[in-house]
């Protein structure tokens, strides 16, 4: 059953994911839970990316190499790619912010404890 | 509706008569209970003098109006219970001014005397009369349920609120009365009638030395004249309705004297050889003894 | 005079503030009247037999004498049947027996006592205290003739009598009263402001209105 | 149990519990043998409706313009904050009496690669989002490039200050032009984002499939300002 | 039309736009911030009249020039119109009170404003799964962002960690819904939302999973219980104006991609939907209990009404084409009353719950407030009210009971909160600090406040046109009410003679309507009505807010006698309950039990509600009348729900915990209001019922039976209370239970006669409640206490409120002469004929114990001895006193002749009861058993009182007049008044014998019930740690939960 490519890379990104997953909850520095995230986005990325992914087949690209009229035989599923392309800049965006937000609560409490910033609860 | 003018006349006699043997027989029950103390007791006139010299004291004073009212309530309820119930069955001379309204209206009349008393030793100001009220009034709402339940059987039983009617249906013989067509019933109504008397073991109402005789303390004089012929008057008006519902009634003056003396005659016995009941006690006997009695009557009928 | 019958002054529910003055708010000033026998002297004569016939006394003992008063109650003496009643509050009862000593102390409450009784109303006093003070004619804290502070009708002397000598004693006062001769209550009128001024001399924390109605 | 242990063994349990959600995913995973309709249909279409040899690129920037739109508004916005919020967090320079730090020096070979390397970065960037169309690479990749190359002008001298204004100008210019092809798209072709505003021309040549080139660059443009900015932002923090 | 797409693009090119402006330049960057917002709105607002006005079909927006599913594609239909209206408003009004911070903060917070409105309407707008996402992380980042950049507002690093703890959910959330879109892409080759959904997508292979992901991102957004901290942390701590946006536009917003998601779920996730949806509702109602914090309340208010909206969506598939019309309504009431709400917030400067006090000082800021949290409750006129009345109806048709209980509770106890909420800001102690009345906040508040009505009325006319309900805004009654808004400034006599002009007016325009029965209701209400309101001339100055809570009140009365459908009756109840919450509320120390008055109001409103629904069985009509035709098994239930829902209003025993404090705390002209009048409101209902149902048999009870002897308890139990308590009111309001024991006694018994006393009692207990509440507030009001014992001897001061009480009391008694002995007579004649012999006896012994009370009443406060500083004391008022001495005349002529109104009654009750009737003979009254003579009674009794009176006059005519201290002391004088005054602790022996009866076992009951409430929400909410880990923990447990519920129901 698992023998195709697409196969082996899903289940190297939904790895990742938990691994990021893991890393999240169980991190209690702010950094590391970021990167826990970006190590998620990138499982999810691969997912996307494996989903698009046909045997034997090339990259959506009209050139000498396939030609137009071929192409629906030839190209591999041409929308996960550009999907991907989307979620790459927002998990930047979100990254970015995350980091900004990081390094405020630092100064503000200089710690990186996720666990020290409870004053809002209940 | 027309009205007969001779009923007045024909109730001021009811009225005569009955204040006349209320005087009396107070005093005869008090001398029965002289005799269980091994006394000669008050003569039997007693009363009219104490009366008299009551009325004839020259000097009074008041504490306001309703200090005015309360002897005046008092004894308006006393006389209008008597008149608005038959006294004498099928005599249309003694049938009083009851065409105005039923058993309901006279057991509810009981308490417009009550409720004027109230009123006016309230206004006397003094704390003994308003420790007593409370004490009467809180006596005589576990004291009434077992009457008001007997009545209910009883106007159930003969199907009519009617005294007139409740005393028709009694006639011809004595195992008509109520007292054996519904023991229950009369065995309830007795032990709430012992309550009203105001005789021991439920008279701590009067408490004659700890709070010197309660609601009446501030009274003398012309008002406590009027109250005295009030406690003539209302006992037996009392009594009265007792021996309609339960006894059969009485259909001449000798057998209303002989009834309404044996029913007086039974609170009294009580009286004298009890002692009295604390409020709180009196209340919870009421409850436990007689109220039963009086629920079983209502589910017997 | 006691703080509770000193003027104060009080701060009414809208906020303004006014005087009390607890003699003259919360006690009648008005000085006992004379009720003089209006009736026809028939009727004055029905009345005095009622009286005598329906004497209510007020149960209140002072001295050694209660203790005989209380036999009169029994089997043995029975005076009701000679229409003698204890009442527990004087404003129903007739007669006033002062059973023995009077201290001064005691003779405040039976001033008001006597004060609060309707008219017409009798006082007895009973044994030789009465009198003139008998074994306490030199006592710091006793009065010495009760005459001299409340109109006294009967004395019945002995140290002390006998619930027979009492019955004896009411049947003269009966007699007294059927005559029309015990107007004590009018006496006490009449002589208001002498009896007063007799009262004040041994009372000396006069603390009530000058009568107490 | 150590509180830290029962928390990682409730992680783990609720991970597992995804991970299964995932297996089932992936067992029920099972690779398309043909297109799908949509994709077929970017097969098929694309040349002739878009022009562009990189079917990617006309589904990003056409088909899918309008995510790109939103792509590009993200980066729009996070440059925006995180500017906004480390000027804010920014201490006063130069406190009196707090001694400076002595730079490490950078180095011979980075301040003399970097001038020799930032200007062939540039154009390379420029070539990858011009040539999105034809080619792998796009506005986004772009964009990066030129923002490495920012961000080895950065490494090199620390100290250097980028005018903000310069790349916001940019950055919103090229926003702005981006909105508004989009909208002449509404106004004068098929729709919003609709690249036949200009031919669509040959497909494979530099001029064609209509406006993408123009808004790639534009985007292009617009990501490696945000990008710069980012880092010329957060290179400020380091020097308070 | 413009296309919707400028929508986003005004938004990007102004977003852009600011991005080239100096940094300086900050008032022009505001401007074009608010005009683009305004022109999105104005497109919105476009399109949506568009649909509105006409029958225009929804448009397909394609962008690229290609028709989807190839390119993305947007659509504007009516929903999508009013939503993005809704966003874009709120983002220009939440970006109007925000005016001082944006300002601060400078152009890029703006653009970063602009985008996070765009998004959310992009949210709506667009038919694109992915790009829905896309969208949805713009207005994450936004958020986030405005979070971040808000925070050197506050600087106390509490918004950061908020706003922290939603990017790690979000990262989760974004994560779930990448996979769940690519694999859904992955099985049906389309990205379109529609495409999907006629794919079928959950069919498909993996597709449920897909679906899944999919949905349990969406679901997040919305905030669930329990996966739901973080939006706790940030309602609490950010900027109230962006907590606006983000309750109402992202709420909204959030919903209708749910609603998406569930067109491409199909019917199989509609339960797992209504399940969250509930568990939201509850969870987060209940946890809101506890709160302190105003905008963690608001904030979990929020929580909880996107559940219920979420129920809605969920239960679609009943709903039907009524879905968009619940929803909606309960959508924008809360989207309107939470910005409202959120806006309000930024006025007032503490956080406590206590602190909006503050906002007292300002009637047209404590109205907004009023306005807002009725929309909440669901309270007519609001859209909610229709809403939710549909909705149960829907409900309870399709036998969703359980359901429908969890949603009225729910909605119970948010009522709880809110009316808590407005308890203090109209009681507590007032702050230091003044409410911020800046012209920019305050306009925004009253935006929300005119939006209200303004959408009630919207509601009202869809309602007509709909289901062909009247609008209830158009209502001349409720009008005439709502008038007494605008006429507040107006001085409070004139307000009043209005107010009395109106209700007679009223009457006499509908009088012709009424049967004999209903005449006897419309006369109390109406006529009763007018006459208590003279006492209010005795007030003072304008009188704020009295007026139109009254009016309100009496407008519900009005409106109750005349509905003859369910609709209108249940209108007609909630309003007048709301009116005279308000009335009551006006009180002193009234907070706590105005507070349990509304609950346990609003809990019998939510009975009757559920008692109509059941009946109605999905009819969208039911009328009154046809409650009659409903069979067994339902009708034993409908007649349990709605005797309940009525008995909570006569405060029958278990439900009567309200009234006391209710009673005895409301003013002096208020309290023969509320018990004179508003009691009889559920005697009418209770009448409506048993005259259409009639006996029920539930489950082998007869449940006129079980009601026999409740009205008995009820008379036993409030009798005994009133005896012992110290406070005149309370005892008068205690002695209202009994009363209404009573009469709920009389119908109950269902033959001819209890029904009449029923109704006389509905008449005495008018004339001599107001009377006595009248004149013991009279003398309440001139001594500054209502604590009998420290009264005494009022009797030559206040001899006018004397003559009322002992006349009171005496018919109270029902004691000949006076009227309140018909009642018992009637009352005896009546059980004569019942079966129900057990409960009468309880009866029978509450009967006497009612003279304890009355005596102690009139003895503890006018006779006794008066004390020092009463002795200046004055008579009450004359406009107190005038209609006390107008009750004494009428209670004096229903004693001699009772006919007057009784003999109509009597003889229209022959159409229900054919036997058992009186007969009028003359004077002379007569029953089965026995005959009553007024008259003679009265002339018999007053001849020998009179001559007993004079005599003793006479004889005693040279009495001494004494004053109050020459009473016989046992020889000794009283001290002082206090000492001498026998008044408390009244009936110390009855407490021996009989206290065991008057242990709070009902309060105990309602206070664990409450306190279970409370504590269970206290402990729950602990679990929110503050720690975004945990709260992550909690997201991944909902996430997997719903997983094993939601494919456990697969097929």
């Amino acid at each position: 059953m698992m023998t195709s490519l697409a196969h082996w890379a899903m289940a190297a990104g939904f790895v990742l994911i938990l691994i990021g997953f893991y890393g999240a909850l169980t991190n209690r520095n702010l950094l590391r839970m970021i990167v826990a995230f970006c190590i998620a986005d990138t499982g999810v990325n691969i997912v996307l990316v494996a989903v698009g992914h046909m045997r034997g087949r090339t990259a959506p690209i009209l050139d000498s190499a396939v030609p137009v009229a071929d192409a629906v035989s030839r190209i591999i599923d041409p929308v996960p790619q550009a999907l991907v392309l989307t979620a790459i800049v927002i998990g930047l965006g979100v990254t970015a912010m995350m980091l900004a937000y990081a390094l405020k609560l630092y100064e503000k409490k200089r710690t990186l404890d996720i666990a020290k910033f409870t004053e809002l609860k209940w | 509706m027309t009205f007969d003018w001779m009923k007045i006349p024909y109730a001021l006699l009811t009225l005569f008569i009955v204040f006349n043997f209320g005087l009396l027989l107070t005093a005869f029950i008090a001398k029965i209970g002289a005799r269980a103390g091994r006394r000669h007791g008050i003569p039997i006139w007693q009363n009219y003098i104490d009366l008299i010299k009551n009325y004839g004291q020259r000097s009074s004073i008041t504490h306001g109006v309703m200090f005015y009212l309360g002897p005046v309530f008092r004894l308006t309820g006393g006389v209008g219970l008597l008149l608005f119930v038959p006294t004498i069955y099928g005599s249309e001379m003694f049938s009083n001014l009851s065409f105005a309204g039923d058993l309901i209206l006279a057991l509810y009349f009981v308490f417009f005397g009550t409720l004027g008393m109230a009123l006016g030793a309230g206004e006397s100001g003094h704390p003994h009369a308003a420790i007593g009220i409370t004490r009467g009034l809180a006596q005589v709402t576990a004291a009434e349920l077992p009457l008001a339940l007997a009545v209910f059987a009883v106007a159930l039983q003969y199907q009519t609120l009617s005294v007139t009617e409740i005393v028709a249906a009694q006639q011809g013989g004595m195992m008509n009365w109520t007292m054996f067509t519904n023991p229950l019933a009369v065995a309830a109504a007795m032990l709430a009638f012992l309550g009203s008397m105001m005789r021991p073991p439920f008279d701590v109402v009067l408490a004659p030395q700890e709070i010197p005789i309660g609601p009446p303390t501030e009274y003398h004089s012309a008002y406590l004249a009027l109250m005295q012929t009030n406690r003539a008057i209302f006992p037996i008006a009392k009594i009265v309705i007792y021996m309609n519902l339960f006894f059969g009634g009485a259909t001449s003056w000798p057998e209303f004297a002989v009834k309404v003396f044996l029913i007086y005659l039974f609170s009294a016995f009580v009286g004298v050889c009890f002692p009295r009941f604390r409020v709180e006690q009196s209340i919870r006997w009421f409850l436990i003894w007689a109220v039963p009695l009086g629920v079983l009557s209502i589910l017997w009928v | 005079m006691k703080e509770e019958l000193l003027k104060r002054v009080v701060k009414g529910p809208d906020g303004v503030e006014f005087e009390v003055e607890p003699l003259r708010d919360y006690y009648c000033e008005a000085p006992p009247a004379v009720h003089p026998p209006v009736y026809a002297k028939i009727v004055e004569d029905l009345f005095n037999w009622a009286r005598s016939q329906s004497i209510w006394i007020l149960g209140f003992g002072t001295g050694c004498g209660a203790i005989e008063m209380r036999p009169l109650m029994t089997p043995r003496f029975d005076a009701y049947r000679y229409g003698i009643q204890w009442r527990p509050t004087p404003r129903q009862a007739n007669l006033l027996v002062i059973s023995g000593y009077l201290s001064v102390k005691t003779l405040k409450r039976a001033i008001r006592a006597y004060e609060q009784m309707q008219n017409p109303k009798y006082v007895v006093g009973l044994g030789s205290c009465t009198i003139n003070g008998g074994m306490y004619w030199d006592s710091y804290n006793t009065i010495k003739r009760l005459d001299d502070y409340l109109p006294v009708d009967l004395y019945i002397t002995g140290c002390m009598p006998r619930p027979e000598a009492l019955l004896a004693g009411f049947e003269d006062l009966k007699k007294l009263i059927r005559a029309g001769k015990a107007e004590g209550a009018n006496q006490y009128a009449e002589n208001f402001d002498w009896y007063k001024t007799n009262q004040k001399r041994v009372i000396h924390d006069w603390d009530m209105p000058d009568y107490n109605w | 149990m150590e509180p830290i242990m029962i928390k990682n063994a409730i992680a783990l349990l609720l991970l597992a519990a995804v991970g299964a959600i995932f297996v089932s995913l992936l067992a029920g995973y099972m690779p398309d043998e043909q297109l799908n309709l949509t994709a077929r249909y970017y097969a098929e279409r694309t040349a002739q409706d878009i022009g562009t040899a990189n079917i990617v690129t006309a589904i990003v920037v056409t088909y899918r313009g309008l995510d790109t739109l939103g792509e590009v508004t993200v980066l729009f916005i996070s440059a925006a904050i995180v500017g906004l919020v480390l000027a804010q967090g920014r201490l006063p320079t130069n406190v009196p009496g707090s001694p400076q730090q002595p730079r490490v020096p950078v180095g011979e070979l980075l301040s003399t690669g970097s001038r020799l390397l930032t200007p062939l970065i540039l154009l390379l960037g420029i070539y990858v989002f011009v040539n999105g169309h034809l080619t792998p690479g796009g506005g986004f990749q772009g964009g990066a490039i030129i923002a490495s190359g920012m961000l080895l002008l950065l490494l090199a001298d620390p100290l250097k200050h980028f005018s903000h204004r310069l790349i916001d100008v940019i950055e919103s210019i090229s926003g702005l032009l981006f909105v508004g092809i989009g909208v002449l798209g509404l106004l004068y072709a098929g729709g919003f984002l609709d690249n036949r505003l200009l031919p669509i021309g040959t497909l494979g040549e530099l001029f064609s499939a209509g406006v993408i080139p123009l808004i790639y660059s534009l985007i292009g443009l617009k990501v490696g300002s945000e990008f710069s900015s980012m880092l010329a932002s957060l290179s400020e923090t380091e020097e308070a | 039309m413009v296309s919707p797409l400028y929508i986003i693009a005004v938004a990007l090119v102004a977003a852009f736009l600011l991005g080239l402006l100096k940094e300086e330049r900050r008032g022009l960057a505001y401007s074009v911030t608010l005009v683009t917002l305004a022109l999105m709105s104005w497109i919105s607002a476009n399109w949506l009249w568009l649909f509105i006005s006409t029958d225009a079909v929804p448009v397909e927006i394609y962008t690229a020039g290609t028709a989807p599913p190839f390119a993305i594609n947007l659509r504007m239909g009516l929903v999508e119109a009013a939503l993005t209206l809704l966003i874009n408003l709120t983002g220009l009004i939440s970006g109007l009170a925000m005016k001082d911070s944006l300002l601060r903060q400078g152009r890029r917070a703006m653009a970063v404003w602009l985008v996070a409105v765009m998004a959310l309407s992009g949210i709506v707008l667009t038919r694109d799964m992915f790009n829905m996402f896309v969208f949805f992380e713009l207005a994450v980042i936004a958020t986030a962002g405005l979070v971040l950049i808000s925070e050197h507002i506050r600087n106390d690093g509490l918004t950061l960690a908020a706003g922290f703890k939603y990017m790690i959910t979000s990262q989760f959330i974004s994560t779930f819904l990448l996979i769940g879109i690519i694999f859904a892409y992955h099985a049906t080759g389309t990205l379109n939302i529609d495409g999907m959904a006629n794919t079928s997508l959950v069919l498909l292979n993996g597709g449920s999973i897909a679906f899944f992901l999919m949905f349990i991102a969406i679901i997040a957004e919305l905030k669930p219980f329990p996966a739901n901290g973080w939006a706790l942390d940030i309602y609490e701590s950010a900027d109230p104006a962006f907590s606006a946006l983000f309750s109402a536009a992202t709420g909204a917003a959030a919903l209708y991609a749910a609603d998406k998601l569930l067109l491409i779920g199909g019917a199989e996730w509609l339960p797992i939907a209504t399940g969250i949806g509930i568990v939201t509702f509850v969870a987060a109602n209940l946890l809101a209990l506890p709160q302190t914090h105003d905008r963690r309340l608001l904030g979990y208010s929020s929580i909880a009404q996107t559940g219920l909206i979420l129920v809605v969506l969920g239960q679609r598939d009943i709903l039907g084409e009524h879905t968009l019309f619940i929803a909606g309504g309960l959508l924008l009431s809360h989207a309107v009353a939470k910005a409202g709400l959120f806006w309000l917030s930024g006025l007032v400067a503490g956080r406590e719950l206590n602190a909006w006090a503050a906002l007292r000082s300002h009637p047209l800021l404590v109205f907004a407030f009023v306005t807002f949290i009725c929309m909440l409750t669901g309270l007519p006129p609001f859209p909610g009210f229709y809403a939710k009345w549909e909705l149960i109806h829907l409900l309870a048709g399709e036998g969703r009971i359980a359901l429908l209980g969890l949603i009225l509770f729910s909605a119970l106890i948010e009522a709880g909160y809110l009316f808590r909420w407005f308890g203090y800001v109209m009681k507590r102690e007032s702050p230091a600090e003044p409410v911020d009345t800046a012209p920019h906040k305050t306009a925004a508040v009253l935006v929300a406040v005119i939006a209200a009505w303004g959408l009630s009325f919207l509601w009202g006319e869809l309602a007509g046109a709909l289901f062909g309900r009247g609008n209830i805004l158009l209502a001349l009654p409720l009008l005439f009410a709502l008038s007494f808004l605008l006429l507040d400034p107006l001085p409070a006599w004139l307000k009043n003679t209005l107010a009395i002009a109106g209700m007679v007016a009223w009457f006499y325009l509908t009088y012709t309507e009424y049967d004999p029965l209903r005449m006897i209701f419309a006369a109390i209400f109406l006529i009763g009505g007018a006459l208590t309101l003279l006492a209010s001339y005795h007030a003072h100055g304008k009188r704020i807010g009295f007026y139109p809570s009254a009016m309100l009140m009496y407008a519900g009365l009005a409106m109750l006698i005349r509905a003859t459908s369910t609709f209108d009756f249940f209108v007609a109840w909630e309003l007048l309950t709301v009116g005279s919450y308000f009335l009551i509320l006006r009180g002193k120390h009234s907070e706590p039990h105005a507070l349990s008055y509304i609950l346990f109001s609003l809990g019998g409103a939510f009975m009757i509600l559920a008692g109509f629904a059941l009946a109605a069985q999905g009819a969208p009509h039911f009328s009154l009348a046809s409650l009659q035709e409903l069979a067994q098994p339902l009708a034993p239930w409908v007649f349990l729900l709605l005797a309940i829902g009525f008995m909570t209003k006569t405060a029958a025993i278990g439900l009567h915990i309200w009234l006391p404090g209710a009673h005895a705390e409301a003013e002096t002209d208020v309290s023969p209001m509320v018990s004179g009048i508003l009691l009889k409101a559920g005697l009418y209902g209770l009448i409506m019922l048993l005259l259409t149902m009639g006996r029920q048999n539930f489950y082998g009870v007869d449940l006129v039976n079980a009601m026999l002897w409740i009205g008995a308890i009820t008379a036993l139990i409030g009798n005994l209370l009133a005896i012992f308590q110290e406070d005149a009111k309370r005892l008068l309001a205690y002695s209202s239970i009994g009363q209404m024991g009573y009469a709920m006694f009389g119908l109950a018994l269902m033959n001819h006669l209890g029904w009449l006393m029923a109704l006389m009692f509905v008449i005495n207990h008018y004339v001599y409640k107001s009377m006595l509440f009248l004149a013991v507030g009279g003398v309440a009001k001139r001594t500054g206490t209502r604590e009998m014992y420290r009264m005494g001897g009022l009797i030559t001061l206040m001899p006018l409120s004397f003559i009322a009480t002992l006349i009171g009391i005496i018919a109270v008694s029902g004691v000949p002469p006076l009227s309140g002995f018909g009642g018992r007579w009637i009352f005896y004649n009546a059980i004569l004929t019942s079966e129900a012999r057990l409960p009468m006896i309880i009866l029978f012994l509450a009967g006497p114990i009612a003279f304890l009370y009355l005596f102690r009443l009139i003895y503890t406060i006018f006779l006794g001895q008066l004390k020092d500083e009463f002795r200046r004391v004055k008579e009450a008022p004359f406009w107190i006193i005038l209609p006390q001495m107008i009750y004494v005349a009428i209670l004096l002529v229903v004693a001699v002749v009772p006919g007057l109104v009784l003999r109509h009654v009597d003889a229209y009750l022959d159409q229900f009861f054919p036997n058992g009737g009186l007969s009028w003979d003359g004077m002379i009254i007569t029953s089965d058993f026995g005959y009553w003579n007024p008259i003679a009674i009265m002339i018999i009794v007053g001849v020998i009182f009179m001559t007993l009176f004079s005599w003793l006059l006479f004889v005693n005519r040279r009495a001494q007049k004494v004053k109050q201290f020459n009473i016989v002391f046992s020889a000794e004088r009283p001290f002082r008044p206090e000492t001498t005054h026998f008044a408390w602790n009244f009936f110390a022996p009855y407490r021996k014998a009989l206290g065991f009866l008057t242990l709070p076992l009902v309060t105990l009951f309602w206070s664990t019930m409450t306190d279970f409430l409370h504590t269970a929400g206290d402990l729950t909410r602990r679990f929110y740690t503050g720690n975004g880990q945990t709260y992550a923990y909690h997201l991944l447990g909902f996430v997997i939960i719903v997983y094993l519920f939601g494919m456990g129901i697969q097929p």
